[in-house]
């Protein structure tokens, strides 16, 4: 398909590009064919199934405390919140009382997670549009909610902390202390992000005006998280269907209009500060009690669906369970928000050049086994 | 709007010929729960509707009237379900089916719509591409993993498995000794 | 005069992104965050929850906890431990019992998840803190945690 | 040609003494030229490792300080390395201009070194179109980039050797005014005779705005010139992965690799010489002694090269055509019209005078 440009009359072909699997931008295995004519993008078509497992398929064989193991494995940045999900899904399906403790602990290791995926987020974002230096300010943050994830569950990523029926075992002594002295030293990091990349006049050029993605085309193309509430949808759940102890704080939804790509790196960066407030209205007050509510050890859930949404760093995750009353699932669908995200990708990159691809990219915040599961 | 209104509302619109009207519909006002299911009013060839089991009203519609109920749904000024967020693909045994998950941005109300088919050989249903642009990614993954195929579907074909992957994994009867480790 | 004010706030914001990086240029001595990994072996300690791999801890007289009720065995998502048990008769009661012959534990597939410790009755098994595990054939991932000759610790029923 | 210190006179006397007058002259410039090359080459693999260190301590690291006393060995190590590594090479390239691409960009990047003036006596080639000898020769180190690019037979490459193509010839441009705003007051191209004049006082001090206007613009394409940087298109990691030399690998990859650090040292070496004084001493404190002139010169083109390091740890990477609209709409424009202005000031002399 030769297209002649109004200005030039000599023709220019298109060729065609494998951002394959093996790519820095891409941030795991999507591999993306680029339909491109010199710079400019014509067409973007993600090839996916690199890191499929058929999650859905193995829910289909495995009881509901190995369901929640497995979606660590999906979004590996806010692994917490995932397992969140599927247990207030069988938490709701049961109808048990949850202890409040569990509700309170559960939001303050969701928002820490939460900012612990931005930091990650942003350090990359800044490499991928070439300043290599806020990778390291990034996860040097990044680390020290580890050592708390670290000190507390037992591991740094992949956490199964949550059980259905609260935690597998309960906060460790320090752990208060810990997330108030990260909170003090995040409180003097953060502006220091923005003096040195928000601010930035390239920044800004490489930024603004590119990707736009209007408010009907985030809900036709179903975003959700920061990508759509930076175009204006607001779909935060942690508002809309609060879950834990979300009802009892109060906290603004960090919404922009202009939808493009710097709309979205602004979403993420007042998420952060949210998150933050969220967690300060918290951690002083976390109610005594038990740390989890005995279930029996092979759990049922009745006859039916049930359906939990859960507001992650990337979107709203939903857990959709068809149950026919035995130990697992008849059918397990998650609603991916990254499978989403990148559904639009196509949409909002044509017409742009290849670096304006690499910086959508960053701001869609993709995590490849999440797309796949 | 609450379930029961949602339902009376979506009722309406397919009204049944040969009902006659009973004397009229018991109002329970216990939890919805246990709202007797008895439409005196819809055709229950078209469409059905169910509450028990899940905290979403349920429509179960028939595979030719799905677009036209969808496209009801997404324009109707009282409904408006303009977020499609959740499209999976099921097998239910017997029949191969698509549950459609949709939330209205301005109402803030969930509905759940079911459609089945029975033949499990060709199955085919409508897509929705054309009123919701995320369909497009969801349908191909219930085509790849269930072999449903969507007419009027912009490129129908596998997203995740590789184009020579013979049969469905997630259908029931979906046999595979190297990758199903089945404890 | 757009043109000029728009490059002076163009240079502006570059001298503020440089002093940021300027300023831990000279703070560089305290600065850094990288662990010199195989210099501080010694002094790093790791905490004490930590999820090194999966262990049975035995007392002086090579006793552990395990009775062999396989709980773990059916908690695991990925099949990681095996228990072989036999008949073999208890020195009290003189009845027959359930003992364990081997606990084999597979630390190739296991997925750090917690779920068997969750669920032991008698706390037989621990989280161990070791976390070099690199080997160079496959076959030394498999290990059998009860050491060979430990008997039951008396008084532990499930 | 060579008023060289007294063992370099010692030489000189000898080789006239026994040979022929050309033959001597050829000898003499075989031995400057590898002299120059062990330097140089020693020296690139030093500026790799100081790149290197600056960079982690921008980014709270400790950079390399295993190999060697504080890592000092560590490029040596990985100079060593590339040698012992298999030149790979894709089978459909092609195969003569494939292999060409290296030397046209590590010989122009040496043969720029001839000219610079160290200091009084270690000057090599003192030829009197000193600067325009040097825009010349920097210019045609992008036909390397480019033929290693197209020749890769790599889409990657490809993107990238276009890209760098159009960077370099678009900001010779400006790096050509920016030296000739200086060249009005210098009134002559020759480097020792623009050490004269800033005898009283440097440049950026005689030629007080336009010339720090100047620099600025040329620090601007001089980082553009040698792709580092904001506008490190050519390699431009997150996009084309390693750019135009991707598909180059042992002492192929390191002439590139060596090459732009060389480049980095000659932009700041001009820089030096042009606008802070060559190997002149501030306010003249060593003039006694001649030698100490290297030091000088060493450590003002050391603060210009660590200016772009800390340059590269900075700022995010312009988008290709950004950078295009920057040096036509804005650069050159200011280029011209900062001519004007110092034009001007010379023609009044108002040009500060010590």
């Amino acid at each position: 398909m030769e297209t002649t440009t109004k200005e030039t009359n000599f023709k220019s072909e298109e060729y065609f590009i494998n951002m394959g699997p093996q790519h820095p931008a891409t941030h795991g295995v999507l591999r993306l064919l680029l339909t491109i004519d010199g710079e400019i993008i014509r067409k973007v078509e993600p090839d996916l199934g690199y890191i499929h497992r058929s999650i859905e398929k193995m829910c289909e064989r495995d009881s509901y405390q190995q369901i929640v193991h497995l979606t660590d494995r999906m979004d590996y940045l806010s692994s917490n919140i995932n397992n969140e999900a599927v247990c207030l899904t069988v938490e709701n399906a049961l109808q048990l009382e949850i202890p409040e403790r569990v509700k309170v602990i559960r939001t303050i290791i969701g928002e820490l997670t939460r900012i612990s995926s931005h930091c990650l987020w942003w350090g990359v974002m800044g490499m991928d549009v070439g300043a290599l230096t806020t990778y390291f300010y990034g996860f040097r943050d990044r680390e020290l909610i580890n050592d708390i994830f670290e000190e507390t569950c037992g591991a740094r990523l992949t956490m199964n902390y949550n059980v259905p029926g609260g935690l597998m075992f309960d906060i460790h002594p320090n752990f208060v202390q810990r997330v108030k002295d990260f909170l003090v030293h995040f409180k003097t990091k953060l502006p220091e992000y923005d003096r040195l990349l928000t601010g930035n006049v390239i920044f800004h050029k490489r930024t603004k005006g590119v990707g736009i993605l209007t408010k009907e085309d985030a809900i036709s193309f179903g975003a959700s998280g920061p990508v759509a509430r930076a175009s204006g949808y607001s779909c935060d759940v942690r508002k809309h269907h609060p879950y834990s102890a979300l009802d009892k704080v109060s906290f603004n939804e960090s919404l922009k209009t202009e939808g493009d790509t710097f709309a979205r790196y602004q979403v993420r960066i007042q998420e952060m500060w949210e998150s933050m407030s969220i967690i300060e209205q918290l951690i002083d007050n976390i109610p005594e009690g038990e740390h989890r509510v005995t279930t029996n050890a092979v759990i049922k859930l009745p006859k039916g669906e049930f359906y939990q949404k859960v507001e992650t760093a990337r979107g709203e995750l939903g857990v959709y369970i068809i149950s026919t009353g035995t130990k697992s699932p008849y059918r397990l669908k998650f609603r991916s928000p990254g499978f989403s995200n990148l559904s639009l990708l196509n949409h909002i990159a044509i017409g742009g050049k290849i670096g304006d691809l690499v910086a959508t990219m960053a701001t869609l915040d993709l995590v490849i086994p999440d797309i796949d599961r | 709007m609450t379930n029961e209104a949602l339902q009376a509302l979506i009722g309406s619109w397919y009204p049944n010929p040969e009902a006659t009207l009973p004397p009229e519909k018991k109002e329970a006002p216990t939890s919805d729960e246990a709202l007797p299911t008895e439409e005196i009013v819809v055709n229950p060839s078209l469409l059905e509707f169910n509450e028990e089991g899940s905290q979403f009203l349920n429509i179960k519609v028939a595979p030719e009237k799905l677009h036209s109920l969808m496209e009801r749904l997404k324009q109707d000024e009282q409904t408006k379900f303009d977020y499609l967020f959740c499209l999976s693909g099921v097998d239910w045994g017997a029949e191969l089916g698509v549950v459609y998950h949709l939330e209205s941005t301005i109402h803030r109300h969930i509905v759940v719509v079911k459609v089945h088919t029975a033949d499990r050989e060709d199955p085919t249903l409508d897509t929705v591409y054309d009123l919701w642009a995320t369909a497009e990614f969801h349908e191909r993954e219930v085509f790849d993993f269930f072999g449903i195929k969507f007419n009027n579907h912009p490129n129908l074909k596998r997203l995740f498995l590789t184009e020579e992957w013979e049969g469905f994994p997630l259908r029931k009867d979906y046999e595979d000794e190297i990758n199903m480790v089945i404890k | 005069m757009g043109y000029f004010t728009e490059i002076y706030k163009g240079i502006k914001t570059l001298l503020t992104g440089m002093s940021v990086t300027g300023k831990y240029f000279l703070s560089s001595r305290k600065g850094a965050i990288t662990q010199q990994y195989p210099d501080n072996r010694e002094t790093l300690k790791m905490f004490d929850r930590f999820r090194g791999e999966v262990i049975m801890p035995h007392d002086e007289e090579n006793r552990h906890r395990c009775t062999g009720c396989q709980k773990c065995e059916i908690a695991c998502p990925n099949g990681t431990i095996e228990i072989i048990w036999d008949r073999g008769i208890d020195e009290e009661t003189g009845k027959k019992k359930k003992k364990i012959d081997q606990f084999v534990y597979h630390l190739s597939m296991c997925t750090m998840c917690g779920l068997c410790i969750d669920v032991c009755p008698t706390d037989a098994i621990k989280w161990g803190q070791n976390f070099e595990n690199s080997v160079y054939d496959r076959t030394a991932l498999t290990r059998v945690l009860n050491e060979p000759g430990s008997k039951l610790l008396p008084g532990v029923e499930d | 040609m060579t008023k060289a210190l007294s063992i370099t006179k010692g030489v000189h006397d000898w080789l006239f003494s026994i040979m022929s007058e050309n033959v001597a002259s050829i000898v003499e410039m075989v031995l400057i030229a590898l002299v120059y090359l062990g330097i140089f080459s020693v020296a690139g693999l030093f500026l790799v490792l100081i790149e290197r260190r600056v960079a982690a301590w921008f980014q709270l690291r400790i950079g390399p300080n295993r190999v060697g006393f504080q890592g000092l060995l560590q490029t040596m190590a990985d100079a060593l390395k590339l040698l012992s590594k298999e030149l790979t090479g894709t089978e459909k390239a092609d195969k003569f201009l494939y292999n060409l691409a290296p030397y046209f960009v590590i010989i122009t990047a040496l043969m720029a070194l001839a000219v610079i003036p160290f200091t009084q006596e270690f000057h090599a080639f003192d030829i009197n179109i000193g600067i325009f000898f040097l825009i010349a020769i920097s210019s045609i180190g992008v036909i390397g980039i480019l033929l290693g690019g197209w020749s890769s037979n790599n889409k990657f490459a490809l993107i990238g050797a276009m890209r760098s193509g159009v960077q370099t010839i678009s900001y010779e441009l400006s790096i050509g005014l920016s030296l000739l705003t200086m060249i009005l007051i210098t009134e002559s191209l020759q480097l020792s005779q623009i050490i004269e004049v800033q005898k009283n006082g440097w440049l950026i001090v005689q030629g007080h705005i336009p010339a720090i206007i100047a620099f600025m613009i040329y620090m601007i394409a001089g980082t553009a010139e040698t792709n580092r940087a904001p506008f490190d298109m050519a390699e431009a990691e997150s996009e084309l992965g390693a750019g135009f030399h991707t598909e180059y690998s042992g002492m192929k990859f390191a002439y590139f690799f060596l090459a732009e650090f060389i480049n980095m040292f000659i932009i700041a070496a001009i820089a030096t010489t042009v606008f802070f004084g060559g190997w002149l001493s501030p306010f003249g404190i060593t003039e006694a002694i001649p030698i100490l002139g290297v030091f000088w010169f060493l450590a003002k083109t050391m603060v210009l090269v660590f200016l772009m390091m800390w340059f590269r740890w900075t700022f995010p990477r312009l988008r290709v055509d950004q950078l295009l609209t920057l040096e036509w709409k804005y650069l050159l424009p200011l280029n011209l019209m900062n001519i004007v202005l110092m034009a001007f000031i010379v023609w009044q002399n108002l040009t500060i005078q010590f």
